[in-house]
This record gives C-alpha cells, structure tokens and sequence, in this order.
C-alpha cells in the first residue's frame, strides 16, 4: 500500500475516462436525446440502439483478454461515469444499456474460473448479449437483507444433493424472457441475510415465467416481473470463485450505480433549464433575472455537484478496495432526496410548459422518482 | 366561537361527494389516464350546467338580501361548500374533476364578473376560460390577444394555450386587450360560444398528469362575437388601473382557494392509498410515540399528515373569508402556496415509501404523483404566489417587489 | 348535541375572548417585550412580573366561585389564545407565568372534590402561588408513555397501605424550591403506562431535592430538575374525581400549549422581520425589494398561519369534548419543525445583526428550540 | 485520477489538528462561552504568527516556481491543508478557533492582495479584518469609509462593525474607498497597525453564539498610515471595475471555504456528540436498513451524514481547485453555501434529537446549535452565495441579476 499512500486527493481523469466520456458524450447527444421522448411513448427500446451502445465497448472494456474483452482493470469509478453520461442522455436507456455490464461486473467479481470462461465471451462479443441481474423483490417495501427469494438445496430421486431450487418473484428485471442470463440472488430458506447467493438462470429456464412491469416513469426499460416457481439450477449455477458472493457489496455497487444514474438525469435537468430559463421572458425580462428562478437553479447546480462528489467518492473507495458501505449508502440517500426534488423543480421552473409531454422535463420528473427502486439494478 | 370543524351540512356535503369520488370516478380513473384526449362519458350524470338549469337555483357566489339592522352571522356560504366538493371530488381524480361537463373555470369567471344579464344569458354554458398565451405564463398582464370593437361586435385576434376543457367546453372566456398600450387595465373578457367561425381549437396538450382533462390550444382570427359578450363594463379606467385589472384577477381570487383544494384532496388521495398499503405490511399508525422513535415511514407519514392538514386548513379559512365578506387575496395565495407544495410533496413522497408497488400501474399513486405537479403551478405558480403574499405583507408595489 | 350539530366552521373571538386578548396585548407590550432582553440575559424574572400576570386574571377565570374564581367554563381555546398572546412577548414569561393555570386545569379536569376545594382557592387568590406540573424527565429520549418516576404503595409499619411513595427525577419543573405545589406524573412500578397517575407534592416536602437548569434559552424561566428519593405522600394526594385521571388527555392538552407557545413567539419573529428588512438598505434599496428575502418573510406568514389554525383546532376539538390526540399530535410536529424554521430564518433574515443580542431575534431562535421539551409543562 | 480520499499528509494534519481540537480547545470551551470578551489564555500555544516567524517559511499560498516544460502534477497544497485544518479546528470550537492569535482574516488578505515587499512586512502581525459598516451589510461594494492621501499618508475615516478579533489583534485591514463616485473600482483595502492614533475599538459586541471570539465595533477618525500601508496598488481602473475590484474581493474567494470548512467542522461535533449519548441511549447505526425502516432519529442520522459528507465534500474541491490553479469562484460560494445551511441544520437537529440533554449546557449540543449560526452568514450570507452561482451558472451582471 505504499503507492495508496502517495495518492493525492484529485479530481482529475485518467485519459482512458476522458476518451470515453467524450465519446458517450457524442454518442448520446446525437442517437439517444433526441429520440428519448419516443421512446418513452412507446415504452420502447429500438434493439438496434443496445447494439449501438454496444460498440462504445460498454460491456467487453473490462473483460478480461481470454474472454474476448480488452482486458483493463475492473473499474467501478469508470463504470459510474458510463453510468451517469449514459442518464445524461436517458435514464431508461442506461439502465437497459448497462445491465450486461452490471451482469458482468458480478461474475467478474464472484465467479469461478470456469463460470467466468463459460459467461463472459458472450458478454464481450459483437452482438448484444442482453442479461441482467435480479435482487428486487416486489412489494412496498424491500429490504435486500430480508429477500423472500429461496434457494433451497434439490435432492435428487438417489437422495445425493444436486443443485438448488430457486423460488420467489423479482422485479425491475430488465429484458425479461429476452434475457440470456440473469443472475437471481436468494437466500437459503432458513440461513442468515449474509448466506444468500447468486445463480444464474439461463434463457426459457422451466418454472420461470414473466410479465412485463409498467411503472410511471423508466418507460422505455424492458423491466419484468420474474416468477420462480421450483426453478431447478445445477450446482454450478451458484456464482462462486476465490471470492465468496457477497450481497453486501452487490448491494453497494448497485447504490453507486443509482446515484450516478441521478447525477446524469440531474445534470440534463440542470443544463435544459438554464438556457430555457435564460430564455423564457415574463414582466419584460428574461425570468432568471428574478431570484425565486435563479436561486433555484444555483442549488440544482449545488446539490447535484455536492452529489456527484459524493457518489464519485463511494465508487472510488470501491475501486481502491477501501470499504464503501456507508459511503454508497449516503449516495443513494442523497440521491433519493435530491434527485427528486430536482426533478420536480425542473418542471416548476418551466412552469405550466413543464407539465406538457413536448418537454423534457416531464420525463426527468418521472423517471427520478425511480432512483429509491434501483436495488441491484445496476452494479457499476 | 372558534370551531374548525365542518357543519353538519358542509360533512354531509364531504361525504356525497367522497361517495361520487369513490364510485364514480375511482372506477375510470386509470381509464382515461392512459386514453389520453377521450371523453370521460360516464362524467355525463354529473353535468353541473344542466343540474344549475334544472334546480333553477342562484349560481354560486350570489348573496340574499341582507338586513343591515341585524349583527352579521357567520356564514359557511357558497365558498367553503366549493372548496369541500373539489377537495373530495379530486381525491376522486383531478383530471375526472376538471373534466366534469359544465364546471369550467370560465364558469367561475362568469359568475365572478358577468352582470346579472349575463349570468342569465351565460349561466348555463360549459366555459373554459382562456388566458395564458405562448409568451405568457404566470405574466397574465402581458396577454397579447387583441379584442377590437367593429360596429356591434368585438373582433378576437391571438393564440391561446392551457385552455383546461378547452375541446370539450361549449364556450370559452377569452381575455383580450382593448389597447396594448393600456397595460392591465385594458384586459377584459369575452364569452365565445363554441361554433364562432373564427375560434379554432388547434391542438390538445399531451401531459404529465390529469390526462383525463383535456388541454387546448386555441387560435382565434378575426373572431367576431356580439358587443354584450365582453364581460362586466367596457370602460379602460386609466387612473385606476390596479383596480380595473383587479376586477378580472378577481377571477383569481375566487378559484386560488379551488386549485388548492384540488391539491389537498389529490395528496390525501395519496396519503389514505400510502397507508393502508403500509398498513397491509403491518405498519401502525397511533400517534403515540415520540416522532423520532417511531419508524422513519411511521414519522413521515406523520409529518406529511400535519402538513397536509395545516394547507386544509389554510384552504378552509380562505373560503370562510370569502363567505363571510372579508378580503381573502392573501389568504388565498396562502392556501395555494402551501397546498400546492406540501400536495406535490406528499404525492411523490408516497410513491417512495410504497415501494415498486407505488411507482407502478397496479395502484394509482404514481398517478397522484403526476398528476398533482400541475396544482403548484397553474392558476398562479408556487412562486406568484408568494410574491402575491409577500407583496400585501410588505405593502410591496409590483415595481419595487419584481 | 343538537346544538353542536348547528355548529358553523368559524375563526371568530368570542367578546371575552377578544378583550383578553386586547388586554394581554397591551400588558405584554408595556411590561414583557421592553424588558425581555434584561431577563434573559438575567436568566431571572422579578416575581412582580408574575404577580401583574396575575392581576390579568390568568389564573382565576376558570376557577370556580365557591374557590374565589370568576366561574368562567373551562376553555382550552381561551387558555391557547392567551399562552399565544403571552408567548408573543416571551416565551419564558409565558411559560412560567402559565405555570400555575397549567396545574389549575388538571386539578379542574381530573381532581376531586376534596382536592378542588383544598387546592384551588389558593390559586384563585390575589397573590402569587407558583405551581407546575411535573412530567418530562431528564435524558435524551423522553417519552410520556415510558416514564421512569415510579409511585409505589406505602405500606404502613401496621402493614396498612396508606399513601404513595415516589421514586424519580423531573425536569423543566417550573419555580422548583419555590413551587408551592408541583403535580408529579408517575406509574406504577409494574403497570402499564395508562395507569400513571398524579400526585400532588407540597412545598418542602421531604426527599425532594431541587437543581437550576441551565438551557440554551428559556433562561429566565425558572426551570429546575426535582429529584424524587422516596417521597412518600398520603393516599389524598392522588388526583382522582369524577374522572380519573388521563395521562394522554394531560399530555395532549401540554400539545397545544407548546404549539400556541411556538404560534405567539413566530409572531413575534414576523412582525420583527417584517420591519426591520423593509427598513434595511442593502445595495441602494430595501432588502425586502429582492425575492429571497420576501418570499422567505411570506413562507414565515404562511407557515404561521397553518400552524395557528392547527393549533386552533386542537383546542376546539378538546373544548368541544371532540377527541383531539391525533391534532395536538399534528400541531406539535408542525410547531417543533417549523417554529425552528422561523427561529432561523429570523436571524438569517438580520444577517449579521440577527447575531448580536442587542436584537430580540438571537433570542427567538434559542427560546424555539425549546419546544420538543415542553411535554406537560403547559395544558390549556 | 479519481480519488476523495485525504492524502496520507493530509490525513496526518487532521489527526494533529484534531488532537489539538480536543486538547487544547474542548477543555475551556463552556468557560469561554460564559466568560464572553475574556482572552483565551491558554490559546497563546497556538499563535500561528509566531509560528510563522519560527519556521521562517513562505506564507500559505505562495507558490514554488514552476518549470513550464514539465506536465502538471496534481496539488493537495495549501488551500486543502488550511481547510483541513480549519474543520478540525472548528470541531473543536469555533470561537476559540476565531481567537488563535496570529490567525485573523486580515492576514488572509495580505496574502492575497499584498506585494511582495508588503508580505515581507505585514506577515507576522495578527491581523482582523473590518469590511462591514452599520449601513452595508452584504453589500460590500457600498462602503463608505474613506480614505484619502495627504502627503505621504493615507487619512482614514469611518465607522467599522462586526471586525472579528478586531479587539485582539496587533492590526486592522480596513476597507475603505478612495471615491465615493467611482464604485467597487475605488475600493482599496489598508495595514492599520493597533495604536495607531485615531483608531478605536469602541464596542465588543455580546452575540449568539462564538461568544469566545470578540467582534469589535471599530470608528477612525483622520486615522493616518504610511502611503505603502495600501495593499496592493492605488490605481483606480476606470475601464475594469469589475477586475479591480476583484483584487480585493479575492480575499472572499479564499476565505469562504474557510468559513465553509468551519461550517463542517462545527456540524461534525454535533454529529459526534449526538450520535455518542443516543448510542448510549441504545441506538445502533450500521447503514444496513432501508431508510423507511430504520427508526426516525436512525434514518435522520443518516440523512444529516449524507448531507454533511456531501457539503464537505464541496468544501475539499474548492481547496483543491485553488491548488492547482484552477478558479474556483462559483465552487466556493457553492461549498459555501451547501455547508452553510447544512451545517447550521445538523446543529439544530442534534439539539432536538437529544431531547433535554441536548438542550442544556451539561453537554456542548446547545453551544454548536449557537455558534453555527453565524457561519451561514458571515463572509457572505447564504443568498449572497446563491447570488454568485446563480450569476456564473446563468451569466448574468449583477444589474441584471440583483
């Protein structure tokens, strides 16, 4: 640790992240903007535009050379900044976008030799692999440590044991039946929150079945309900390498990655309404003029600044192998509390034109009430 | 003798309306959100114009005769009867609630400004009222829509967006200068009944919310309606302006306290789904434990109750002023201010404490959550609202409190 | 009921109730605002002030004839108007100067015959008699259904049962050594906390020992902290009459009197502020001629008013015989949060000079954060 | 690279300050807050111009050359040690830390305004700063102290409020214009030695809170100092008010993190302390429950960690910008006002989550709830932060923005 100790507080991007920002940057301003708002009335994803995502090498970046990807270090800081410019541009859309990469960022973290060899490939290749991982559970209210979702071990007709049997429901699945892997997280019937797993369950699996989820906002999201009923996986489904699964840090990942969803969603707010506000004249002036409008906008540009540090910093802690725990957690509150109230004052700020579905802001205040749900949704 | 409380009558009045609510519009509520710019036609039993008509009765607002030897009684009049009927009916649903043929805010204005005349001639319209234009927003001096006297008609020029009903209505009140270099006091309105050649409804809004209401932008040209549709007097007063003006903003006044009845009833809406969804997941509400021992969603939704009940009551004094003859423009705005944030508030916080339940279709939360947005904003921002306030407590001008 | 029934919704004074009101303005503006500065800094009031406070009637109204009282009926909403009106002046006047009708009405709603006649003519009588009723306890969490002051059954040498012994401490316990009586609030060692009941302790009683407390504000109320070490009362002393005694009935009645409490002190705030910024240059013009400190002055007025008709209504309902736990509950969350909003935008709202004590507003601010203790210290 | 952790020199310089903090400071923290106006003795160990004097090193903010040819290094320099040190400090107490001689604002002006020659001067006086008058407030720009050569002298003449240390201190930096008439350009600021005839501190001012720091009331009257007593240069730019003026508003650029980091600071204590006596009360923080399931005051702990991280966080980037020259005008008033209104928030918040404890002077609760006050205020207000973003996020003058 003699290199962390020379670490310097910084700010600053490696080269690597400044390229790729850039480049997400001009992928989302030219094919996900300006066509967001259709989506978001058809509640849906063109296939081609996950392909598109694709080819920015969202997934194959930190996969390792044997599996086909380009091999550079398993990055949650760089995953956060794919996450947030991705939201800058739609926040559905970098949901469904990068939910291979949060399937990805699991094995590479908690898979074995050979499940990572027998996964990753497809995850690297050309074509869109799409996969997901699946923690929430329906209801009012969850609690990761209190998942109703089982894995009991299968007995087979000889009485030798042999796999497990997943039962429970999921939510906010993206890709539903299309999904090729998705990655069921459960506990033993009768063992403690830490004890739970993570088995992957392959495509047109027996005793799943789904339904598509509509919610307020998120439209656009293939997102599905996932019904396991006796679904039987084999022994070699449940994720395990030198590191042992930790829903902890699934957990924590996933929080970063709602925040920096936030932080993209909150600085397309922050830049529409300062050059509509900048604009709009009312009483003869421009109405930034006024201070109800201007001050409003100058803590937009506060709070998400204030939290963009915030969420930087869990990921970073993550990234450096420090604990992240109470980090990730104060992001996600955080993001939460200020994402929505950000959110709606972007609608205030257009006033009555802010309710009106020819403004974005409309979308922005729908999709940010949905930043409390994204539990291991998306793990940078 | 301070009582906060309902009268028999204006309960009995809570508890028909809560029954229309329930029955008629919970049931078509996600319906019409989803077949945005169909007609609600099962609204049609609650025609407001044809039950004026039948019941031959005074519109609301029409005061008796007093007898000025006796002391004055306090009234819980027209007013607060008002505001009880749209709380419970937009717990209902706000956009079934605006959509209700015949209750239109141009109705209001009608019976805020129309002479006797016209309120015989006009009372029985469905009118949607037209103000904001595309450069106009909270701006509402500012209206550009020019209204010129050719022999015994007015000729109406402009466009006119945000007209609530404005597809659906029989009439639409048009505010229009007579001169635009008169500033406020030039602005009057007119009623232009449906079919004027010249009036064109030329789009319907797609929104956030109360997608069940419809949302229209009108284009008049060169749209000629008699001489008696301006509404009250035609006179420009030149010295007084404030108060020429303050004769059509008096519209305002009247419907501040309607639009923040609107939110209370929507946030309670919220709050009654939010709890017992809580409830079927055990939680308890006993208002018993101090605030911070109870659980964080036992103490919000405890903190949401106090304000939401400290707006109602804000809407609730509003009108009782209004019943009792005492000026309520701040009181109003009072009303709105709060009951349109602490609405918005509640509304989207309900969604977060019930989970994937409350973000999704299944309940209507997420619904109150879209739709209660637009009741912190029309009829008068959140932000007017408290320059409306700040201005009557600071004996402010509109020149020094921009 | 008949007559309830043809009660209208209405905010207007009774005649009594606006002459009360205009004469304890008038008091309060000549004796208690000018001089609440010197008291505070003090930490002390001259008993004087108390005994004028008395001469306003405060006490005896509602006591009555046959106890020298005036007979008026019990009026919880009379009582908030004049704790609002008081308060508007000082807060800590207010609080001790009520001190005693706060022991007047639990003796008028729970105590019997016997008690009402020992007790009340005392209070009724010309001069001053300082009382208080006892109920929150020392520590960082109290809670009115966890008390921790038992009252156990004496038990005689004869093995009579005969009296009470109470074990405990108090605190915020108004005039302290100098309380002729205070009413202590204590349970049963093994009961449930409905079963608490009242006892009555005299002056000097033995085993009661007393300590000034200092706070950050109510520093001329004279709050002390009662230790109980088996203080051992006769059977007599136990509050009990037609009605028993209602531990909840006590606590939410002490509800309202917080919030009216909070309610007059913000006036005192708006009304401050509201000059003084009209009045206050900054950059060639009023400051109120800017938004942020107007709107912040209007969210003052408006958050006000709610919390008065909040309050207000808590005590009509109690007044009408209405239940009322639910609304005193309501009023206090909104009295502690938004009193304490009001405190600090009042100082905020002076800048610089809302620091220096030589304005009222510094002491506003410490006196508002008060309010979450004020639990049985004040019952309308 | 992207990283928010202190440097291992940094975190080293926390634990030292932090150690001093809880030494040094929190022993007499009460007695200085009962004793207000008497010097705190036992800060003498702390007098940072001695401290100066002794090391014989560059004032703070001084840079080393820099070879051009080189790409450049990533800095934690001075601006992040001093806020470093400055939120330990003020964890400590934040009045005391106000009354460390040698440690004055005005020897952050000299820093950032003086020549050379001046710093070589003035670095090791303890020097306060008078900026404010009775009648300006935040608006600096609008001082009526002036200053006036005669001779080889500069006569000053005003009245000055609100001079932290201004009691204390061996000099005052007075702010003072050369021209009524020609605005912010004209304002110059000036070393004004204790004893110079002329200048009297004729009031310490009794307050809220950091009652151990005194704030003086200071009046000149055809005060006289050295020409070269004008820090910086006399010209007036006619063409460039805005740069001009700047000069002496960069102090503001470098203080308000300051004042920031000690927003931080105070609200870490309360923080601190609560979190202590409600763990002992029984209360556990592990940040593992749902929000909505953890109690209230739990889940308000975390929401104060959450906004006090996030405010801190603020504070470090603006430090570090200045580091490495980067300007940070905007990020400093957003840190500024973030921690400001947060810090300010916790303290309160604290005393009410540890009921009568909290409220009372056995514990330091009550005392971090008086002193945060003045830190959203001081060095610029609150709005007068949000006045800075919102003029740099949206572009606007101050005339269009007021």
């Amino acid at each position: 640790m003699s290199e962390a100790g020379k670490l310097l507080f910084d700010l600053t991007l490696t080269d690597e992240q400044a390229l790729m920002r850039e480049t997400v940057r001009k992928f989302v301003d030219a094919e996900v903007r300006p066509f967001a708002r259709k989506y978001d009335e058809a509640g849906a994803t063109p296939r081609e535009l996950w392909q598109k995502t694709l080819e920015l090498g969202v997934n194959a970046v930190q996969i390792p050379e044997e599996q086909g990807g380009f091999g550079s270090t398993r990055s949650p800081i760089s995953n956060t900044l794919l996450a947030e410019d991705l939201a800058r541009g739609d926040m559905s859309l970098a949901l469904s976008a990068l939910s291979t990469l949060s399937f990805v960022n699991c094995l590479l973290d908690f898979g074995n030799a050979s499940q990572k060899a027998q996964l990753l490939s497809a995850c690297a290749a050309d074509g869109f692999h799409p996969a997901a991982v699946a923690l929430a559970e329906p209801g009012t209210r969850f609690d990761p440590l209190k998942l109703a979702t089982t894995a009991t071990r299968a007995t087979s007709a000889t009485g030798n044991q042999g796999g497990y049997v997943l039962q429970g429901a999921k939510t906010l699945v993206a890709f539903g039946p299309e999904a090729e892997h998705v990655l069921v997280i459960a506990r033993p019937p009768h063992g403690a929150p830490g004890e739970a797993g993570a088995f992957v369950v392959p495509r047109g699996q027996a005793g799943v079945s789904w339904s598509r989820e509509a919610f307020m906002g998120l439209r656009p999201a293939p997102l599905h309900r996932m019904q396991l009923d006796g679904v039987q996986v084999p022994e070699s489904a449940r994720l395990g390498g030198d590191v042992p699964f930790q829903l902890s840090r699934l957990v924590d990942l996933s929080r970063i990655g709602a925040a920096a969803l936030t932080v993209g969603t909150c600085q397309a707010v922050l830049d529409y309404v300062k050059s509509y506000c900048n604009e709009r004249i009312a009483f003869g002036e421009p109405i930034t003029n006024r201070q109800s409008v201007a001050f409003m906008i100058a803590d937009i540009a506060i709070e998400l600044d204030a939290l963009r540090l915030l969420t930087y910093r869990a990921a970073a802690r993550a990234e450096r192998g420090l604990p992240f725990h109470r980090e990730a957690y104060l992001a996600r509150i955080q993001a939460v509390e200020k994402g929505m109230k950000i959110g709606t004052d972007g609608v205030q700020l257009l006033g009555g034109h802010g309710f009106i579905r020819e403004h974005m802001v409309e979308l922005w205040y729908r999709n940010l009430r949905a930043v409390p749900l994204l539990e291991g949704t998306l793990c940078v | 003798m301070i009582n906060l409380e309902l009268s028999e009558q204006l309960a009995g009045l809570e508890t028909l309306m809560r029954s229309v609510a329930t029955n008629v519009m919970r049931p078509i509520s996600r319906k019409y959100d989803k077949q945005e710019h169909d007609v609600p036609v099962e609204l049609k039993v609650l025609d407001r114009s044809r039950q004026r008509q039948a019941s031959g009765a005074a519109p609301a607002g029409e005061k008796k005769e007093k007898d000025p030897t006796q002391p004055r009684q306090v009234k819980n009049g027209p007013a607060m009867a008002a505001v009880v009927s749209i709380e419970h009916m937009a717990w209902g649903d706000v956009g079934l609630m605006l959509s209700i043929p015949g209750g239109g805010l141009g109705n209001a204005a009608i019976n805020a400004v129309a002479t006797a005349e016209q309120k015989e001639r006009f009372g029985s319209l469905y009118a949607s009222m037209a103000i904001t234009e595309p450069a106009s927003g909270s701006d509402s001096g500012s209206i550009s829509t020019t209204a010129r006297l050719d022999g015994d008609e007015w000729v109406i020029d402009g466009e006119k967006i945000f007209v609530t009903a404005g597809g659906r209505c029989n009439a639409v009140v048009v505010w229009a200068t007579l001169d635009k270099h008169k500033g406020k006091a030039a602005i009057k309105s007119f009623v232009v009944p449906k079919g004027t050649p010249g009036m064109e409804v030329v789009k319907l809004e797609h929104k956030l919310g109360i997608r069940a209401s419809d949302t229209a932008t009108i284009l008049f040209t060169g749209c000629r309606v008699p001489k008696g549709n301006l509404l009250g007097h035609a006179e420009v007063a030149e010295g007084e302006k404030r108060a020429a003006f303050g004769k059509v903003m008096q519209t305002f006044d009247n419907t501040r306290p309607g639009v923040a009845a609107m939110s209370i009833g929507c946030a309670r809406a919220a709050l009654d789904l939010a709890r017992e969804l809580l409830e079927k997941d055990g939680l308890r509400f006993d208002y018993d434990k101090p605030l911070w021992d109870a659980s964080a969603a036992e103490a919000e939704l405890y903190r949401m109750e106090a304000d939401w009940e400290a707006a109602r009551l804000l809407v609730l004094r509003a009108a009782w002023m209004a019943d009792n003859g005492q000026p309520n423009s701040m009181e109003a705005s009072m009303a709105k201010a709060k009951a349109g944030r602490v609405g918005n508030a509640i509304t989207l916080r309900c969604v977060e404490l019930c989970g994937s339940i409350g973000y999704g279709e299944d309940t209507l939360l997420e619904k109150f959550a879209r739709d209660s947005k637009i009741l912190d904003i029309f009829e008068g921002t959140q932000q007017i609202q408290q320059l409306i306030v700040a201005r009557r407590l600071l004996g402010k001008s509109s020149a020094e409190l921009k």
